[in-house]
């Protein structure tokens, strides 16, 4: 018997006239990084707002690691071990790279909320330690003092990993991780996410870009218009002709 | 986009110099600032109170960035309560800061509380709407509080339970704030506004440096990554609220300390926007910048103002007398009555010229040398920059 | 009946000079996205165009006054009266009108000198930088105003035909006291129909249409090679006509003086916030609701109950309204939140 | 700066401050000479000149009045310096002043910006007390500015001349042992206007009223109240307003329906100028109500008001100070004076300006000391004339001035635009004259 990490069963949802989201039910085995894909308006997105709470199911539930994840706030569901990558890079463009990473290493240490104004920062080695290892994980040590303004995207991105990966978090959600990157960007951040993989972390990928999911997913899941239509490992997907019709529209990957 | 902030990495020590070097400049104000002719005590304590009002508004809306145009009303709410500290308790002036701080942190904590549910210039509003309603009602229907109009002062028939169970009944005329025994008139008195600056200063140093100051500031550029991140984002911005709100009510209450009168048109917009002037004048976010800004403003209000064309005439005797009278006339309109003037139009230059107020202008004229110095580094003989 | 009445009329009058100034304000921070903190001088400028106007109509032979010895005393008649006799006075009276006129032109330009000489170089900048800057231009203005016309109010009269009240109580059969100032009900009409041809502008002209589309979304726009800009400084210039319209009409209501401005600043402001950033219909909404709702706390019955209500019921209100809709009546989602 | 060279702990650090403080305690004594060596403030000592200080509005809603109020200073101190030609200097009786200054001295002056802001108006006084070192402050536009810098001179040991300031509290509740009002107040006015008002509209009035909604507005009202009622008028009712409110008809169209006929609009200033423009238009001063002309009174008035308000104000009834058309010596004399140097008329606010700086100047050269309490023991209960008001006193009890006051009224055709309004009558000073204790308050000691 696997460990489940997050579980959501039977999740409806509805906008106006339009089914979102039918009967999904999703179990993520712990340490197995999972895709969910499909096409545009697939009920990726959806799908991903209702497992981090920010949309509340009409039917069903999303529970992760025994706590219902609905109606929580998201600090909460961070503070639980679940982190987040956004399709847009989001992080603190006022600072620079390594105060990034502390903020996050501090919130996995301090949680929601922590007053000591007279604390300081640069007492902290043990911190900036953890930080600089943690930036050095993904390759941007060099920049740890630069605003964080100036990044390219990719680099942006591998940052906001850093951000995620520094909480040790149980459950990593990354949406579109590779949007808008170049091919070389793309690469390296697939490398980086395969070097995480080795970690055992559990990841859940909002993707489309087949090579991305193809390199690094275990487990992989297809929506098309709000349901599950397949699921299996990625060989099992590729085979799979009604994913091929739905999705790939029968070509090659 | 990105603004200059204290957070340029630090060190303990450099910290320590920047404390001893700003103490030492705080305390000897009354010397350098003689040739200005701002060297007396009203002025010296008004860039002092000023100095904390703005370096308190810099924590809300330098790190967070939220903009409060409403923060006077913490201020008068501090002289109000220290004015009544004086009148029914005691003179000393520990007690009256203490009062009109902790009355201000509680007003913070419900207007904050109410008005942090928005943000951007709804947050604005909220402020402005609750400090207006403040002014508005201390000037009138709340009289018997606030002594309208007139403005609350001491009258020698008040009560002052402690300090008559202590002293007697024996005094006179009326008591002056005192520091157990000191009276804190004059030059005593900024000495004593100057402490507190320092120590409020040092405050902001320590919030700037911590990482309650550091997420604060990430709060500003970011507060949806935030929450993602972890963050149970009200309570710091409510915090950072209260705290500022408490600087003005210390504000206040020294306000009242060197001058023991609480008038409403302290809690006026027009006081509020001066404070957000001061900060953005001198650099929102900076740690010296709202300091700066204030000096400037009270220096512009006080002693601008005061200039009259009997004294620009003499400024000007060394010239041809039609020539002394005719530029004294023009300068007339930039000083005396016209005073608002020579501030409209600094405020305008400030911004177009150095975007981000004086103390982002001055980092980046240095920085412009700097780069100009490495450059031309062969030229010069390379100074060595010291690396950061 | 009567009384409330005549303060629905006075609320709806206020309503009007509201709804005036806050719409260009809310129409240069929705295309423009600019707090711009001189608008308020702008309707001060307006204003004194009435006051220029009227100055320079009744410009006088100067007849010394014998009888005052010490000073220089003179009896005035104006060139006009001289030349043209009764149908010079009649000029004269008339200057308000005349002047509003006036204001179109020199307000438009007023408005494109501002945008162009100053307000362009600041749409990327802070909003807090925005803020000094205008803050500081409207400072500048108001001192302008102060060495040229002094800091007196200064008064001008409405037209003679519609100086006094009308029986609006004998139009209606109703109370021979109802009766309502003429020059206030012109100005509640004109600020309607300004604000119609505004909308009218916005809405059914291939000019407004692209500003709208703007407002929306800016860059979008931008890249279908539209040049979003310079229409954009026509919208400010709109901004400053409705402002100095306003201003001037409202001259015979209240004597202008330098600081005009100031006084209608932050009330402008919290009427655009009521109605929400960005949204026309909101400020248009928010400044009749508050106008309203002001005049009604006004009465006396209301401040029996609650002392100083009349004080504080707009500030009131605006918290009540935000605190009920995050971005005031009609806001835009993410339009001036952070 | 040896000490912050090399390594700097925090002990050096904090020696070196205590240091750097200590020189500074010890420093401004330096530039406050004679603060505290001699028994008074701001002695002038063997200097050639003496400082006053005119603190008036300079910006803010009374900046004009302030304007006119420091031009009269101006005047006063060429006056007082023997320029010019003299002004009251020529009519005041009894006179010590000798046209050189005063005690010989040349009077040199300072001029700060009150804002009309209590705050401002405390910190430009004590500009110049702690930096200028004036020996007298005199100015202000409003009674919140005058008690608060009465108040603040008190403790300082300055002699405080108020300017215009018209609230009771200034020589009531507030009065100050160093703070003297030549200027009349909201009981003066309602005493004056009252009899007036009884011989123009009679003994069956309704009257209602619209109160600037802080302390003088209250003051008049309490006043004004009190006489209409005494000779058998109805208040109809009262109703407060907000400061600055600049549109009023809220508070205007009310009276319409009340069955009043009169309305007494108690606001200065710009409220003033806007309330009675809107009064107007909405036809108050032409309306009938009960069978009678709908009148319009406005307690306090000013020159300035007037022409802001322009042809709203004829035939309104107020009361003033002073106007500069007044057929006597020193009126005349002044206004000449005044007309000359400026090429227009002075207001009320510029006349007692200039007669308190000269009243103060008179004073130190007739006890022939700067000394406050000599010349405060000097001033109480003298007794002067041919300043413009006739015998006037300075009352002992409470330093108020006591003169006629005059009834005006807005000209009906006013011939050029200094003569906005004009006298109906002069009310005797006995008709106005009150006991100190009417409004008690306590002056405070001589020594401070």
């Amino acid at each position: 018997m696997s460990d489940i990490v997050l579980d959501v069963s039977d999740v409806n949802k509805r906008f106006g006239g339009l089914q979102a989201l039918s009967n999904i039910n999703l179990q993520i085995e712990a340490g197995k990084t999972h895709a969910v894909i499909g096409p545009n308006g697939a009920g990726k997105s959806t799908l991903l707002n209702v497992c981090i709470g920010r949309l509340a199911p009409d039917t069903g539930s999303v529970i992760f690691d025994g706590h219902v994840l609905t109606g929580k706030r998201p600090h909460q569901i961070n503070q639980l071990g679940v982190a987040r990558v956004f399709q847009t890079p989001e992080i603190f463009l006022d600072l620079t790279l390594v105060q990034n990473v502390e903020i996050a290493a501090l919130a996995k240490r301090d949680g929601a909320f922590h007053f000591r104004p007279f604390k300081s920062m640069f007492k902290d080695k043990e911190l900036t330690g953890e930080a600089e290892h943690m930036l050095e994980d993904v390759g941007l040590l060099r920049l740890k003092d630069e605003h964080t303004g100036n990044l390219s995207r990719g680099d942006k991105r591998r940052l906001e990993l850093a951000m995620c990966l520094i909480q040790h978090p149980r459950l990593l959600l990354l949406d579109e991780p590779t949007a808008g990157m170049s091919r070389h960007d793309t690469n390296r951040t697939i490398d980086l996410l395969k070097r995480i993989k080795e970690r055992g972390m559990t990841k859940v990928i909002i993707e489309h870009d087949m090579h991305v999911v193809f390199s690094l997913a275990d487990w992989i899941t297809v929506l098309a218009q709000g349901a599950i239509i397949a699921e299996g490992t990625p060989d099992q997907i590729r085979g799979n002709p009604k994913v091929q019709e739905a999705y790939l529209g029968g070509a090659h990957v | 986009m990105a603004s200059i902030t204290e957070f340029n990495p630090s060190t303990p020590k450099k910290d320590l110099l920047i404390m001893a070097v700003f103490t030492a400049v705080v305390l000897t104000a009354p010397i350098w600032l003689a040739p200005i002719g701002a060297s007396y005590p009203d002025l010296l304590q008004r860039f002092a109170i000023f100095g904390i009002f703005a370096i308190g508004f810099n924590i809300l809306f330098g790190l967070t960035g939220y903009l409060s145009f409403g923060h006077a009303a913490f201020l008068g709410i501090g002289s109000y309560s220290a004015v009544w500290m004086f009148k029914l308790f005691s003179m000393n002036a520990l007690l009256a800061m203490a009062f009109g701080i902790f009355v201000a942190a509680l007003f913070a904590l419900v207007i904050g509380f109410i008005c942090l549910r928005r943000s951007g210039i709804y947050f604005a509003i909220l402020t402005l709407a609750f400090a207006q309603m403040a002014y508005n009602m201390a000037y009138s229907v709340l009289t018997p509080i606030t002594n309208g109009e007139t403005a609350l002062t001491l009258d020698v028939a008040d009560p002052r339970i402690i300090d008559r169970a202590i002293l007697g009944d024996a005094k006179e005329a009326l008591p002056s704030p005192s520091l157990f025994g000191l009276e804190l008139t004059g030059f005593t008195s900024f000495y004593f506004c100057a402490v507190m600056l320092i120590l409020a200063f040092w405050v902001s140093l320590k919030i700037f440096r911590s990482p309650f100051g550091l997420k604060l500031l990430a709060m500003k550029s970011n507060q949806n990554r935030m929450q993602y991140t972890g963050y149970n984002t009200k309570p710091y911005l409510l915090v950072a609220f209260v705290i500022s709100g408490m600087y003005a009510g210390l504000a206040g209450s020294l306000m009242a300390v060197t001058d023991p009168l609480a008038g409403a048109e302290r809690m006026q917009w027009t006081a509020s926007g001066e404070v957000v002037l001061m900060t953005i004048l001198g650099g929102a976010g900076t740690l010296f910048g709202p300091l700066f800004g204030a000096a400037i403003i009270k220096y512009f209000e006080n002693i601008f103002s005061a200039l009259n064309k009997t004294q620009l005439t003499e400024v000007f005797g060394f010239l041809p007398d039609g020539m002394a009278e005719a530029l004294a006339s023009v300068s007339l309109l930039f000083v005396g009555e016209g005073w608002h003037l020579t501030l409209g139009i600094m405020f305008m230059l400030v911004v177009i010229f150095l975007p981000g107020g004086l103390m982002e202008g001055i980092y980046r004229l240095t920085a412009r040398v700097k780069r100009k110095r490495e450059s031309g580094g062969a030229v010069s003989g390379g100074a060595v920059q010291p690396s950061e | 009946m009567d009384a409330l009445l005549l303060q629905l009329l006075n609320g709806l009058d206020k309503g009007g000079a509201y709804a005036l100034i806050a719409l260009g304000l809310t129409l240069v921070f929705g295309t423009l996205g600019v707090v711009n903190f001189a608008h308020g001088a702008l309707f001060m400028l307006g204003a004194f165009v009435a006051v220029a106007v009227n100055r320079l109509l009744s410009f006088s032979v100067q007849v010394r006054d014998e009888s005052i010895t010490f000073f220089e005393a003179y009896k005035q008649q104006p060139y006009l009266e001289i030349w043209f006799g009764d149908l010079g006075l009649a000029v004269i009276a008339w200057s308000v009108p005349i002047s509003i006129l006036v204001a179109i032109p020199v307000m438009l330009l007023i408005g494109l000198a501002m945008e162009r000489g100053l307000i362009q170089f600041f749409y990327k900048r802070s909003h807090a930088e925005q803020i000094l800057v205008t803050f500081g231009l409207a400072i500048v203005i108001g001192e302008i105003v102060k060495v040229l016309f002094g800091a007196n109010p200064i008064p001008v009269q409405a037209p003679p035909a519609v100086a006094g009240p009308a029986p609006l109580g004998a139009w209606l059969g109703l109370s021979e006291n109802l009766v309502y100032p003429w020059w206030r009900l012109i100005y509640l009409f004109t600020s309607l129909l300004i604000i119609a041809a505004v909308f009218a502008f916005l809405q059914f002209t291939t000019y407004g249409m692209v500003v709208r589309a703007g407002m929306a979304d800016r860059e979008t726009v931008g890249l279908l090679g539209i040049n979003i800009q310079r229409r954009f400084t026509v919208v400010f210039g709109i901004a400053a006509i409705v402002a100095g319209v306003a201003g001037a009409m409202y001259v015979p209501i209240l004597p202008p003086d330098y600081n005009l401005g100031m006084n209608f600043l932050v009330l402008s402001f919290v009427v655009v916030v009521v109605g929400g950033m960005g949204s026309l219909p909101g400020a248009v909404a928010a400044g009749f609701l508050l106008g309203v709702i002001q005049s009604f706390a006004s009465m006396g019955a209301v401040k029996d109950i609650l002392p100083g209500i009349d004080q504080i019921i707009i500030y009131l209100v605006a918290v009540a309204v935000l605190l009920a809709r995050p971005r005031g009546l009609m806001g835009r989602k993410g339009v001036m939140e952070t | 700066m040896g000490i912050f060279d090399g390594k700097t702990t925090r002990r050096r650090v904090l020696k070196g401050g205590a240091a750097l403080a200590g020189g500074a305690l010890v420093a401004p004594t330096v530039f406050s000479r004679g603060a505290w060596a001699q028994n008074f403030r701001n002695d002038p000592g063997d200097s050639g000149s003496v400082t006053f200080g005119f603190n008036v509005p300079q910006t803010g809603p009374y900046a004009e009045e302030g304007a006119d109020e420091l031009r009269a200073y101006q005047l006063a101190v060429k006056h007082l310096n023997g320029e010019g030609d003299g002004g009251m200097l020529n009519t005041m009786k009894p006179l010590a002043l000798k046209g050189n200054g005063v005690l010989g001295k040349k009077v040199e002056y300072v001029t700060g910006d009150t804002q009309t802001k209590s705050d401002a108006a405390r910190a430009s006084a004590r500009r110049m007390i702690e930096r200028d070192g004036v020996v007298m402050v005199t100015g202000g536009s409003s009674s919140g500015v005058a008690v608060a810098v009465q108040s603040l001179c008190q403790e300082m040991g300055i002699i405080y001349m108020n300017g215009l300031t018209h609230a009771n509290d200034t020589t009531g509740k507030d009065r100050r042992r160093y703070g003297f009002r030549h200027f009349f107040n909201a009981h003066m006015s309602a005493a004056a206007l009252g009899p007036v008002l009884k011989q123009e509209m009679g003994t069956d009035r309704r009257s209602y009223m619209l109160v600037a909604d802080y302390n003088w507005g209250w003051s008049v009202e309490e006043s004004m109240t009190k006489v209409t009622e005494d000779m058998g008028w109805e208040t109809v009712q009262s109703v407060r307003t907000p400061l600055g409110a600049g549109d009023f008809s809220q508070y205007l169209t009310p009276v319409l329906d009340s069955g009043a006929d009169v309305l007494f609009l108690i606001h200065y200033g710009k409220d003033m100028v806007d309330s009675l423009t809107q009064a107007v238009q909405f036809g108050m001063r032409d309306r009938q109500a009960n069978g009678k002309n709908f009148e319009i009174v406005v307690p306090l008035y000013s020159e300035l008001m007037a022409q802001g308000a322009g042809k709203a104000v004829s035939g309104i009834y107020g009361s003033s100070n002073w106007l500069w058309s007044l057929n006597n010596e020193g009126s005349q004399a002044f206004a000449k004076s005044f007309g000359q140097e400026y090429g227009f008329p002075p207001s009320q606010a510029a006349h007692t300006c200039y007669v308190q700086a000269l009243l103060y100047a008179n004073a130190v050269e007739s006890v022939g000391t700067f000394y406050p309490v000599e010349v405060i023991k000097f001033l109480e209960g003298f007794e002067f004339d041919g300043m413009g008001n006739g015998p006037t006193l300075y009352r002992a009890e409470d330093h108020q001035c006591f003169k006629p006051v005059l009834v005006v009224k807005g000209a009906e055709n006013p011939q050029t635009q200094f003569d906005l309004l004009e006298l109906v009558q002069e009310v005797p000073t006995e008709q106005i004259t009150y006991p100190h204790d009417l409004y008690p308050g306590d002056l405070g000691p001589y020594e401070v």
